[in-house]
């Protein structure tokens, strides 16, 4: 066994934590998400020339031919810059798909997104799909050599930003049926789409799709999009957790750093025992959400059952654990731990977004006991 | 030991839900809230016109006489309603303190408009840096003639940008020997010169607080409560005020009845089963409807204490920690509830109109991040558990 | 609304209180479970003495018309002194059902109990019932004039010393029938049962009794029984909750005082404030089961229903705090909590058993569940 | 990064196997244990003939010269073979302590005994009053001639009643300025005139724990280890030694194994459901086999630096506070699935046979209570944030 990265993920992590400290600071990144765009296309641009868009895709593909070893390096650093740029819809969601795919399809767009010329999201929740996958009530018609979509996808993130979306819809099946599942590419700026944009409550750029026989092109096997959907989606939340880990890191930091400066009744709050403890938890919550990261990251590639598990398991204990750091942080801040002029506040923010992203604690933790066989019957 | 509401008290409730009925009627409630000022002022005036505006006041200034429990019926019965909540800084606030250690010129000035909201009063406690640690403030006010000149600034002053006035610690004797002491209560007008307001937008997006800065604001010296150097002692009075129904038992209740409702609406799921059919789900509510309950018989415990002469005293810490606790995790589930369309800000301060998603869900994140604060302020929990270990438990 | 104790009930408490202080400290607790018989009939005696066997029955039947509340400051008190002697199995569980049932029966054994000659226990669990009363494999058959009870009942408390014993059968339905079920009278030393007995983890006598075809007397409408024993083991679960409110409230009596004295590093270990905010949580939660017992015990006499709902949610929240407050003790007493040669240990074993006794946290989380119609099809 | 074992790493794990197989046959596994002396011994034995008694030793005194991974996998395959625990107060106590603060006298005097079982150590460290105060301590030796003379009492001593030495920490010198100053580290044979021992009975009956009184107790200079007066520093390196495993983590996976097994065994259930058709118990142990899988992680983590030679440092003290909560947790699983066969106590020490009820419900509760022990020795979980805020956050 052993955890060591490699000499070429340190230099990753060095240039793109240096990117970040010089040039992605708070009031950078207030400016960002404050402009009217919502996302700095320049900023997507700097971190292309980094190399960050080609890191898991294959070198035939303009790729670096990491793997998720490197993606958690990549996204554990901007969680601790809060980079809203939508490197996880493009890269790990929609990349992940692509690249599983392959063909004509890969060989058009995964170049595109190497280059960072092309941003893309996917769009996988309806607005009764809670977090189901397989609840999927879009339906695809053939319509002469392609298809045509009709119905209502959820909170997609990047949707406004996106050159291409990847969607799930129905070619066969009841609404909640796992076959009868496929995915498509569809060209948000066509006739037939209509995307609601706004911005997540942690500054995202995101919006609804609705789709009213929108023209579209299936991807992969008809019927059989649900294992890709899955695939993604565990990857998603694999990058999320190394995200979070570097969320969690972050604000501890910055708890200590508070804590220690603010002085009340004439001594640095730091001094007081009850909030000592509180920073020990939230040190040891980050350290474990580390572990929990570092194994899922391990499992990205293994079969889909224990990568299933790998992932639901780590997405309760970040969801769990984030959330506890988080709050904490905010209360050890006090008052200005909830305004929006501090930095701290932002981190919680998007902390709590991240449980809710492809489904809270309460959910994976249903998935767990289900994928492990612990929960047959349990009423 | 008779845990049933007596006849009169029967009674009382009726009249109260009467009262509702009419003055806020059912296409008002379902928790939906525009917190505007004009709705603000125009729940408080019906309630002024009923003579039900300020209930623990004494009758004399314009109180209803109610015993406590009277009062505890009338707070659970609004909530039931949804009734517009009553703004804390007229009637919890600086009305008490008024008539209590105001002159009589000042009783008569103030606390007409007081009660009828004509004044709508802010609170300058608080100062930037200092906390919960209440008495180190800075913001100063020298004699000059017959008025003070203050300099310095307030923070988390909550609806600054609707008050017309702010009701303010400030130092007057720099040199005292401890910080509690040279600290004076004035009452200043916000239309001043040298009085300007800065927003301050918390987590969620919300105008709720603001920085109110000070610069060479003349004040009246007739403005000042009692006398010169004694306002902490003014100040400690109204902060045991302030924790009346801080607890929020009722409020906590009608959001639980909300989410359920919510949680077991069909059109939201479709084919898909309920959160209510979800067995995890379940158990966060019953266990929250029982600490709920647990808390609201030790808040009913506490209003007999005080209405047999007892007082409130320390206790309050509980109801306040305990009370802020169940918010926050009810404000938890409701963003659980919710799902993806928690994520969506689309959200103008005060309406709660979902553009996308189902309208419950468009203040749930927003909801469940301002609801931070209620751990943080009137002291933050850690020093109310301080409070209880030193005086209570004298550690 | 009023909470106020009358001045007999303010009676009954401070000579109980006297009593207690004076005549079983931990000292004479200690001599007393240690005995071979494992409690004392002296104290019971002068238990009874003090008016306290006779609180809840009529006075026809040489009782002192008391209720539900009386029985709230009499286990308050005795919680507060880890009373042993076998008040909540004769009084509160047994006698409950004579006083329910009636009749000659009644006649003949209330005034024993009253008197403080007759020790009963009510023996309603089974080796596979876990916490369901109506889980009854035990079969009554009859015999001539009586019936004749053959099966296994588990954990009776005061099982040794009763003179009576009222226990569950089954005289028509299945394993799980809700009908069917009928109580019976049986006296231990009758042929055809034998007492396995033990002493709990917290030093209260029990046994498991064997019946093989033991002879029994059905008391109260045949087939009728479960809501007869539902009714008794609310009641006992109500006055649990007063006895858990005396050992919370003791708890951190003596943790406070403990802490005080205990230096370490030179300080008193009630300066730290982490232990100091452990203590407040304690306080807490001791005025919150207070006000549980309160609540409950206004309701003992309500229709089931409401009652079974005040019950179930004390039992939750004496189980969760009972159990917080009790490892928080033990916790701030250090290696001295751990040691038999301390009360604070007794009390938590006995928190630990109301835990248990009668469904556990879980259990009666989801019979409130239940109940309150929030758990349906719930999965 | 990899996660899997080399391949060098999978054989040592079947070699590992091989050997439980035979030493630790299947009819010795199920989670029965007989605590007395000579199972302990005897497996000891067994462990020191295979020459795998001291994994972290040097090997030149007689360790094995395992990686920290082989190490792990050595304690998992024990684990899973409910393998008997080895005691550590010769192999991860006063054995490194002899080797690294000895003289070659005492190397070759002790280190073998020591090894091999011959020698059953005990640790003075503790004394009463003084909790996690460590430094406080005020048991004496005097020198006179060639002997110490000692007084005073230890306390929290384990197993003393079984042992042939005890290795104490004794002041030298009652004028030093700081209490850590003047502490000596002496070794005493348990045989020597003036030693008694007094059991300690905890929480559940055990006889686990005992008080060692010394009344004038002659011990020859040449027991003192190192530098008369520079003992702390002896004892620190002990402290940090004592920490291996400290997570249990094997031991935690195991009990969850048997917990399931027992939640699901039909037998105890017949016409009722299962436990693990209980959703709530169900959530209960997926809860804790994740938060287990994040602290196992953790540990590799922390091994993998003490591989390269970081060492383990304060992180130890994060495995400590989660593995001592978890294991605490678990035995809380075991009480609850007992039901009301958690009750009785019908246990004689280091047996568990059941007289009534299922054979595993009849230790449920002494092992409840004596896991508290766990978040208190060792330093208290309490002192181990704190070690975290100071050493690790700087506060």
């Amino acid at each position: 066994m052993n955890f060591d990265l490699t000499e070429e993920q340190d230099m990753i992590r060095e240039s793109l934590s240096r990117f970040l400290r010089d040039r992605y600071d708070f009031e950078a990144r207030g400016k960002i998400i404050k402009s009217e765009k919502g996302w700095s296309p320049e900023v997507w641009g700097q971190l292309a020339e980094l190399g960050l868009m080609a890191v898991p895709f294959a070198e035939v593909h303009g790729g670096l031919d990491g793997g998720p070893t490197d993606i958690m390096v990549v996204m554990e650093e901007l969680g601790r810059a809060l980079v809203v740029e939508p490197y996880l819809p493009t890269v790990v969601l929609a990349g992940s798909i692509l690249q599983a795919v392959g063909g004509a399809v890969a060989e058009e767009l995964i170049p595109q997104i190497a280059g960072g010329e092309l941003v893309m999201g996917l769009a996988y929740a309806e607005p009764r799909s809670r977090y189901d996958l397989f609840h999927v009530e879009t339906t695809a018609e053939k319509s002469g050599d392609g298809y045509t979509l009709t119905g209502h996808k959820s909170v997609v993130l990047a949707a406004p930003l996106a050159g291409r979306l990847i969607v799930s819809a129905r070619t066969s099946g009841g609404t909640r049926g796992r076959d009868g599942i496929s995915l498509f590419l569809i060209d948000p700026q066509a006739d037939g789409v209509t995307v609601k944009d706004y911005s997540t409550i942690d500054g995202f750029a995101a919006g609804d799709v609705i789709l009213d026989k929108a023209p579209a092109t299936l991807i992969g096997a008809e019927g059989e999009g649900l294992a890709l959907l899955e695939m993604a989606v565990d990857r998603g939340i694999i990058a999320c957790a190394a995200e979070m880990t570097g969320l969690a890191r972050r604000m501890t930091e910055l708890t200590v750093d508070y804590t220690r400066q603010r002085e009340q009744f004439g001594v640095p709050l730091s001094k007081q025992q009850v909030l000592q403890h509180a920073m020990a938890d939230m040190f040891m919550a980050g350290e474990e959400m580390k572990s929990m990261a570092v194994r899922a990251t391990a499992l990205a590639d293994a079969d889909p059952a224990e990568r299933a598990k790998a992932a639901a398991m780590a997405k309760v204990f970040i969801g769990k654990t984030g959330k506890f750091v988080g709050e904490t942080a905010v209360q050890l801040h006090g008052g200005m731990g909830i305004t929006e002029e501090m930095a701290i506040g932002h981190y919680f923010m998007h902390a709590t977004m991240l449980d809710t992203l492809f489904g809270n604690r309460d959910y994976h933790q249903r998935r767990y006991e289900a994928l492990t066989g612990l929960r047959k019957d349990a009423a | 030991m008779d845990l049933k509401f007596s006849d009169r008290e029967e009674a009382f409730r009726q009249e109260v839900k009467a009262f509702l009925d009419e003055a806020w009627p059912a296409e008002k409630r379902g928790g939906k809230t525009d917190f505007t000022r004009e709705n603000y002022l125009g729940w408080h005036r019906k309630l002024h016109a009923r003579g039900w505006i300020a209930p623990a006041w004494p009758e004399e200034y314009g109180g209803t006489g109610w015993t406590p429990t009277q009062r505890y019926i009338f707070d659970k019965e609004c909530a039931a309603a949804d009734a517009f909540p009553i703004l804390p800084f007229n009637i919890s606030m600086v009305g008490p303190v008024i008539y209590t250690f105001g002159s009589d010129e000042q009783k008569e000035r103030f606390l007409p408009p007081t009660l009828s909201g004509d004044i709508w009063w802010c609170q300058g406690y608080s100062e930037p840096g200092a906390g919960s640690d209440l008495a180190s403030l800075r913001t100063k006010a020298v004699r000059d003639g017959d008025d003070y000149i203050v300099n310095g600034s307030k923070t988390w002053t909550t609806l600054a940008q609707h008050a017309d006035w702010i009701f303010c610690l400030v130092r007057t004797d720099p040199n005292a020997e401890k910080k509690q002491q040279g600290i004076s209560f004035l009452l200043v007008d916000m239309k001043s010169p040298g009085i300007t307001v800065r927003p301050i937008i918390t987590l969620g997006g919300d105008h709720e607080v603001n920085e109110v800065f000070f610069e060479n604001v003349r004040v009246p010296a007739e403005n000042l409560i009692g006398q010169e150097n004694q306002g902490w002692t003014y100040a400690k009075f109204l902060l045991t005020h302030e924790r009346s129904n801080i607890a929020g038992v009722h409020q906590s209740w009608r959001a639980l009845d909300r989410l359920k409702k919510i949680a077991a609406d069909k059109d939201l799921y479709g084919d898909a089963p309920s959160l209510m059919e979800d067995g995890d789900f379940v158990r966060r509510i019953a266990e929250t409807e029982i600490d709920l309950t647990a808390l609201e018989f030790t808040e009913l415990r506490a209003l007999a204490r005080e209405e047999s002469g007892g007082g409130m005293g320390p206790e309050s810490s509980l109801l306040k920690i305990r009370g802020t606790e169940i918010q926050q995790r009810i404000s938890h589930m409701f963003l659980d509830a919710a799902g993806n369309y928690g994520l969506p800000f689309q959200r103008e301060l005060g309406h709660n109109e979902a553009t996308e998603g189902p309208d419950f869900a468009v203040e749930t994140a927003a909801r469940y991040f301002n609801m931070r604060k209620t751990t943080i302020y009137g002291g933050t929990n850690e020093i109310q558990r301080n409070i209880i270990a030193k005086m209570i438990l004298g550690l």
